[in-house]
């Protein structure tokens, strides 16, 4: 019994790191530029059909090319909020915002599927099979390497929020976009790279999944709703929310999962995901940079 | 300057009632596979317009459709197995009647505690509502979701035209609850909580109760529609239902047509089924790929929805047509009869050993104070003093810790901002907080239709506010196109419309230049004279020295001294604590009237 | 031709006419145009797609090879009609509604039962026959449509095989466990599978269901681990199937046999697991090694051939249920002799005959024969998918236990 | 004005229209180096437009913008700060949930101002030592005095040539006015030239050199500020005095 009870828990810290990676980037762009961005599944499902091409084309492993997959993603965030969110936001409304990213799932989700059919997809070189046995609780190592990965990046990106000038201009512009302009920021620029490093994280994240979970272009839905899902438990627009928004997700879900019954992960999550809107409707940690939206 | 119903809404019935008599006699000529389209735009045009009751018109963006959908289509199938009801027809209704039943009760249970979420966080709250019951529909054996239900026929004659019907009438409901609900005073309330609920609250709109009503009032058109989706069916499964895809659609169709507005859905629905049914309809793999692209390219060629590019054409018109309108239009004549009213010296507001603290610190520390009935009383102090706080315990939107307040003959301290602006007491903001969206005549009308109980004509009220406060020649302006001066007054007319006994005013001449200082001063002695009292919080001293008849100055919180305005200005602590140096009285004229 | 035009017309939408292609394509005299839709983007559109090459390759076959079909001594090519339907039951049943309306006599099923039921509910109210391979839901064939017909045994019925193989290993499956989606068809198949499970005496240790939304298993795989099952019996979609497996192997967790219902067919599912896919069991309806005749084809070794010359995509069942599929409707047609729907359907109803499939005979409620058409049990070997059970069409052993997933 | 001396900042016939409304329609003013001029005006009359176009928040319709010679007409408001405009808001704008040191490094964000952040960051403190003293202090949780502190902090932070004040005076209780009114003197004496825009009109004119008002979107005066003090018939018919 306990030894089940610790087995869920860490699978659940393994798990919820994951999920931490996959949602920060639609955190930061919640928080920064107030677009809930429905085509974030769509782009961690990008960088796992990237990992799996780099590893049948090249041969090059999906860790080895997880730098460079989030620096593609960078780019592609980068250059997708600069001719297409901005343009249509100056045009129309923030809210078109929500249009068009949809509009993008859809036509990527189904590029995709002409490009590299609708099968099931999965990036799994060896040692994603190989364990290790700790008393009565098994642990996969790739679950291992993705979990120090995931918090590696998140620390990162922490560090560079809460440091560097870049960061600051970032929590400036989303606490008062006019204000920061005023300052010298120039806020165009902030925005596309606040979407280029949340494209860059799920891009990063897409890496790991597509180690770790099959996939299919029609998976990006549910990474989106688990992005929605892990933003609202740990708070909008910073990334310890998110990490720890992941975590509990992870641990709900395990400890659901082996106590109530495997049927039930999802569904627990969510009632947790609306009962603690009801009671801190800002997440656990409250909304560490995000403006009076 | 008429209502804005009358002559469009003779129009706008007439082309209606020519629609619906062409719709009903569809069937007659068109092909069964236009009949399916038709169907699908029903269908969706019904969602999409209980969404907008919720969605459009109070703000409240529902991403969980699917799931009074859902509950209305598997409520509708389980009866319709368990129940065993001979008559098709009838088994037909009682199920529907049951479907929106279950999807408004549902709405009924959550709603209180789900619609205090604001924004985003109600779209997603309700998105994950959705995926609790998609799982649990499927997970749960007594859903059946995952084998599915199958619903037997329920008519001998072609489905496509009996459902045809079906969903044709369902729009037409869902329609007509729509406009209705637009032109009453729950729809001005709902729009009013969507432009600001905060100022819909103190304008009197029971903001709570609204909310919950259209979020009933949709739930049950939506259950409907899913339980009419089912029996079309034939089959219901949890992947058929539960899909959020249909309440992103939903949204899609909302905010393609144009959000807030009541043919907007339909042509939104109308738009995607089209698009995917007939245009898309041939194209195999890159439908959806097609759709995508459509869609986004539809945002920027149509910014505002189809109804905002039909509403911008006839924007320009009136813009090309009237002339900017000069102000100071107003004559004597205009001016509302002031009744004698003499001031008397019944007490309005009673302030009793009012405190309030903030984590320990004490914003109000034990303030005892009255206001005369038909006097003008102003409040003054350091910032951070604590002004803004009283205003706030005094319109309800703080509670105090300790103490009491006392309006008229009645205790107020906890009761909530609608009842008391009900009551009669109104606030004018600092930073003037107009609902954007709508003009400067529906500005004012919701205070008419809210506020004060009482039977007047919101019309003539909502006339008499605007020429007190020279809007007359602007009523038909959005309010978003209106200078920060004329905001100022846009407030105060609102507030009046409220028919108020007590306007507390927040600094209403900050941000004014010397001429619309006393413009403004001029207005708040009109007001005085139609016999409500005014409670003012103000910086501008001379302002102060000529309007008030009794200063109170608090500085941390305590009331450091009240009186006549001369007697303050000279107190030695008002000017320690206050104002830096004697206040000059030269430079003020004599006090008017 | 003209009638659809006018029809399209009166929608009130010159577009849809010259958009909604497949009427103006058709141009032909001579053509029976077999309608229908597949999920061909989507949730569904990975087995959906399988679906519709199936059915490509077989029409390619009648009108090249066969130089169509002849009824009453005039040749008539095949016409394929298929639409996307996205996994949308309404999109679905809108343009099927459509074929209707424009004269099309004949349909093909889509691929998963939430889509199959509500269009065969208008086909046959229309009295126009479906062939589908792609629902399985016992939900299908309980309305007793007299015109639908499908080549898979109900879902509840396809888990009989193996069974049965269980039954002649003499006590060596003692125990099991299922893991099922819930969806209509996994939940379906396990569903069926418990009776007959426990009429052979096999101990049921545990029923796992999983929501149909992608979730993490490992509550699942380390609940196996403490009660571990001699066989496990995976009633999922290959998207589960994968993950489960997947995370069998991650942790190390061990079963004597897993059987999946829907993966180790597909190819590309085999190559994602590499050597871990050895050992898999599954339902295997149809495989290319087959000996049966065909009056088509030949043989099935011939149709195997046609299929890997033509097309790219890697055959599983499902592609060669659906071209059996279209080779029913010639078969039907030319025994009816005639093209009415009637007719043919009752040709559909009355089929028995050996095929490239199998024999091919439908049930009163039209579902394929839970014995003919029904699985056989099959095996991933080094080999390649070897049939392990019934023994009489058994090309080799059973594998039992599998190898450890550590020692491989 | 006076010809020979070219002007700090030039605006030549400014225009803007919100929506189709026009906002200003004809604006221009000069500011000579180390000079303090005020914009005056009633609501509406476009003062705030018109200091949003030179802080490149709002691109001019029609009309033209030299600072320091150089055509600065519709330049993005990332590199008007860099030029050394800084503009502060009204209404302060501050970020509220950053602290006060973190509030004055986005001051010094410019590249022109990076390199004297140091010595801009002892000047300010010297101005405001309050800011000094609750430098870690969440800007949001300051009173509204020492939040406008701030916002005129965060603004000298930006190492500025031309700082431009629109309506600090808001909001504010008559003492802190006084000695905001005391402060602009200490900025002019740094040298940094001034645009003042207030509605507190006494008080301005004593400290600014030259006035220009504004109505309907059109410079209809301008002129020294006592004279426009002393000037009977400008107090009446523009001032409202």
């Amino acid at each position: 019994m306990l030894d089940r009870l610790f087995q869920a828990l860490v699978d659940g810290v393994l798990q919820g790191s994951v999920l931490s990676l996959a949602a920060v980037g639609f955190s930061l762009i919640f928080g920064v530029l107030g677009v809930i961005n429905l085509s974030h599944g769509v782009l961690i499902i990008l960088g796992a059909y990237l990992a799996l091409v780099a590893l049948r084309t090249i041969g090059l492993d999906p860790l080895l090319a997880l730098p460079l997959i989030a620096a593609i993603c960078f780019g592609v965030g980068y250059l997708y909020q600069r001719f297409l969110i901005s343009p249509a936001i100056r045009r129309a409304s923030l809210l078109s915002s929500l249009l068009v990213t949809y509009g993008v799932a859809l036509i990527l989700q189904n590029l995709f599927t002409l490009v590299f059919s609708a099968d099931n997809q999965s990036v799994r070189p060896d040692y994603a099979n190989s364990f290790d046995r700790f008393g009565g609780i098994t642990v996969n190592r790739l679950q291992l390497i993705a979990f120090a990965i995931s918090c590696v990046l998140i620390a990162i990106l922490a560090w560079v929020l809460r440091r560097l000038p870049i960061g600051r201009s970032i929590r400036a512009t989303a606490e008062h976009e006019l204000a920061a302009r005023l300052c010298g920021v120039d806020t165009d620029q902030i925005y596309a790279i606040s979407f280029g490093l949340s494209a860059a994280f799920a891009g990063a994240a897409g890496v790991l999944i597509g180690m770790l979970f099959p996939f299919a272009p029609s998976s990006q839905e549910d990474w989106t709703i688990f992005g929605f899902v892990v933003v609202v438990l740990g708070g909008a627009g910073s990334a310890a929310g998110a990490l720890l928004g992941g975590l509990l997700l992870g641990i709900i879900s395990a400890l659901t999962g082996a106590f109530v019954g495997p049927a039930y992960p999802n569904a627990v999550a969510f009632l947790v995901l609306v009962l603690m809107l009801l009671l801190r409707p800002h997440g656990l940690l409250g909304s560490a940079f995000h403006g009076s939206r | 300057m008429k209502r804005p119903l009358s002559r469009r809404a003779v129009r706008t019935g007439i082309a209606g009632a020519a629609v619906l008599g062409a719709l009903a006699v569809l069937p007659l000529i068109a092909s069964p596979f236009a009949l399916r389209v038709a169907q699908t735009i029903l269908f969706g045009a019904a969602l999409a317009i209980a969404w907008n009751i919720l969605g459009g018109f109070a703000g409240y963006w529902s991403f969980g459709s699917a799931a009074f959908l859902g509950l209305g289509a598997f409520t509708a199938a389980l009866m319709q197995e368990h129940v065993q009801i001979a008559d098709p027809a009838l088994r037909l209704a009682v199920a529907l009647a049951m479907g929106g039943i279950a999807a408004s009760l549902l709405a009924a249970i959550i709603g209180y505690p789900i619609l205090r979420l604001r924004g985003a966080y109600f779209s997603i709250a309700m998105l994950g509502v959705s995926l609790i019951l998609a799982e649990l529909s499927s997970g749960l054996d007594v859903f059946e979701g995952a084998v599915g239900v199958t619903i037997d026929p329920v008519t001998a004659a072609a489905p496509e035209r009996f459902f045809f019907y079906v969903f044709l009438a369902l729009a037409v409901i869902a329609l007509s609850i729509a406009a209705a609900v637009r032109y009453s005073r729950l729809g001005y309330g709902l729009i009013a909580i969507r432009e600001d609920e905060d100022t819909a609250r103190m304008l009197g709109v029971p903001t709570e109760r609204y909310k919950l009503v259209g979020f009933i009032v949709s739930a049950l058109l939506i259950g409907l529609a899913g339980a009419a989706y089912a029996f079309n069916l034939g089959y219901v499964t949890t992947s058929s239902v539960f899909r959020s895809q249909l309440s992103f659609d939903v949204v899609v169709y909302a905010l393609l047509g144009g959000m807030g507005t009541l043919a907007g859905p339909v042509l939104g629905a109308a738009i995607m089924a089209v698009l995917n049914q007939v245009v898309l309809g041939g194209l195999l793999q890159i439908h959806m790929l097609m759709t995508g692209i459509i869609i986004i390219a539809l945002v920027f060629l149509l910014p505002s929805g189809l109804m905002g590019l039909m509403r911008g054409h006839r924007r320009i018109l009136t813009v090309v047509g009237t002339p900017m309108p000069e102000e100071r239009a107003v004559t004597a004549a205009e001016q509302p009869p002031a009744p004698a009213c003499p001031q008397t010296d019944e007490a309005v507001l009673k302030l009793v050993g009012l405190s309030r603290q903030f984590r320990g610190l004490k914003a109000i520390d034990q303030i005892d104070l009255q206001l005369r009935s038909g006097s003008i009383s102003a409040i003054i102090g350091p910032n951070g003093a604590g002004k803004s706080t009283l205003f706030n315990l005094v319109t309800g939107y703080l509670a105090p810790n300790s103490g009491e307040i006392w309006y008229q003959r009645t205790r107020i301290d906890g009761l909530p901002t609608h009842r008391l602006s009900r009551a009669g007491i109104a606030r004018v903001f600092q930073i003037a907080r107009p609902f954007h969206g709508l003009s400067v005549y529906d500005n004012v009308l919701v205070g008419a239709l809210f506020g004060r109980d009482g039977s007047r004509d919101p019309h003539q009220l909502t006339m008499d506010a605007l020429a007190l406060a020279r809007l007359s020649a602007l009523a038909d302006q959005p309010a978003a196109s209106l200078p920060v001066g004329h905001l100022r007054r846009l407030e105060l007319a609102r507030a009046l419309a409220t028919r108020p006994r007590l306007v507390l005013a927040d600094e209403p001449c900050a941000g004014l230049n010397p001429t619309e200082t006393r413009e403004m001063m001029d207005m708040i002695q009109a007001v005085r004279r139609t016999g409500t009292t005014v409670f003012l919080a103000e910086h501008d001293m001379q302002a102060v020295m000529r309007m008030s008849d009794v200063v109170f100055v608090v500085a941390a919180g305590r009331l450091i001294a009240q009186g006549p305005p001369l007697d303050v200005a000279h107190d030695p602590a008002v000017i320690e604590a206050y104002l830096g140096k004697p206040f000059e009285l030269g430079s003020v004229s004599e006090p008017v009237r | 031709m003209l009638i659809s035009r006018r029809d399209a017309l009166k929608t009130g939408s010159a577009a849809a006419a010259l958009l909604g292609s497949d009427d103006v394509l058709a141009s032909a005299q001579n053509t029976i145009r077999l309608g229908g839709s597949v999920p061909m983007s989507g949730k569904e559109s990975d087995t959906g797609l399988n679906v519709l090459e199936g059915y490509k390759v077989a029409v390619k076959y009648v009108n090249e090879h066969l130089g169509g079909v002849k009824v009453a001594g005039v040749a008539y090519k095949l016409e394929l009609q298929l639409f996307d339907d996205a996994s949308d039951p309404q999109r679905a049943v809108t343009l099927i509604q459509k074929q209707l309306d424009s004269g099309t006599d004949f349909f093909l099923g889509s691929f998963s039962s939430a889509i199959v039921l509500p269009t065969a509910a208008l086909t046959e109210r229309a009295r126009r026959p479906m062939v589908q391979a792609g629902g399985g839901a016992d939900q299908i064939f309980t309305r007793h449509f007299r015109y639908m017909f499908g080549i898979y045994p109900r879902a509840s019925r396809q888990l009989v095989t193996l069974v049965e193989m269980f039954k002649s290993m003499h006590g060596q499956v003692r125990t099991c466990a299922i893991v099922a989606t819930n969806d209509p068809f996994s939940k379906g198949q396990a569903d069926g599978s418990v009776e007959y499970l426990r009429a052979a005496g096999i101990q049921i240790l545990n029923t796992y269901r999983l929501p149909p939304t992608l979730t993490d298993v490992s509550g699942v795989v380390s609940d196996l681990r403490l009660r571990t099952p001699d066989a496990l019996i995976c009633t999922t979609h290959q998207e589960d199937s994968a993950l489960v497996t997947q995370q069998l192997v991650a942790t190390g967790t061990d079963v004597k046999l897993l059987f999946l219902a829907l993966g180790p067919e597909i190819p590309a599912f085999r190559a994602n697991l590499g050597k871990y896919a050895e050992g898999l069991t599954f339902n295997q309806y149809w495989k290319p090694t087959y000996r049966f005749g065909d009056p088509f084809f030949g043989s099935t070794a011939n149709y195997y051939n046609y299929y890997t010359t033509v097309t790219d995509r890697k055959e599983t069942y499902h592609t060669a249920g659906a071209s059996l599929c279209i080779t029913c409707y010639v078969k039907a047609i030319q025994d009816a002799g005639t093209l009415a729907p009637d007719k043919v359907r009752d040709a559909l109803a009355a089929l028995n005959y050996e095929s490239f499939y199998g024999q091919v005979k439908f049930t009163a409620d039209g579902d394929g024969d839970a014995v003919l058409m029904g699985a056989v049990i099959s095996q991933v070997q080094p080999s390649g998918l070897e049939v392990v059970f019934p023994p009489k069409v058994a090309t080799a052993q059973l594998v039992y236990p599998i190898p450890n997933w550590a020692t491989r | 004005m006076t010809a020979g001396v070219s002007p700090l900042l030039d605006a030549q016939g400014l225009a803007f229209a919100y929506d189709g409304v026009i906002a200003v329609e004809d604006v221009s003013f000069t500011v000579r180096a180390a000079e303090a001029i005020a914009l005056l005006g009633a609501n509406g009359a476009g003062k705030s437009t018109t200091v949003k176009m030179i802080a490149g928040v709002l691109p001019p319709a029609q009309g033209r913008l030299r600072f320091d010679a150089d055509d600065v007409t519709s330049l993005p408001s990332h590199r008007i700060v860099e030029l050394g405009i800084t503009l502060v808001p009204e209404g302060r704008l501050l970020f509220p949930r950053m602290s006060v040191s973190e509030n004055l490094q986005l001051g010094a964000y410019a590249r022109r101002a990076r390199h004297s952040y140091a010595v801009n960051l002892e000047r300010v403190f010297a101005l405001f030592p309050r800011l000094a003293e609750r430098r870690h202090q969440l800007a949001g949780s300051m009173s509204g005095g020492e939040q406008q502190m701030l916002a005129i902090a965060r603004g000298l932070m930006g190492n500025p040539r031309l700082l431009v004040l629109d309506e600090p005076s808001l909001g504010l209780m008559p003492k802190m006015v006084d000695d905001l009114f005391g402060l602009i003197g200490t900025i002019r004496a740094m040298g940094i030239a001034l645009i003042l825009v207030e509605q507190n009109v006494f008080q301005t004119l004593e400290v600014v050199d030259r006035a220009y008002v504004l109505e309907k979107g059109r410079v209809t005066l301008s002129g020294p500020g006592r004279d426009l003090l002393r000037d009977d018939a400008v107090r009446k018919s523009f001032l409202g005095l």
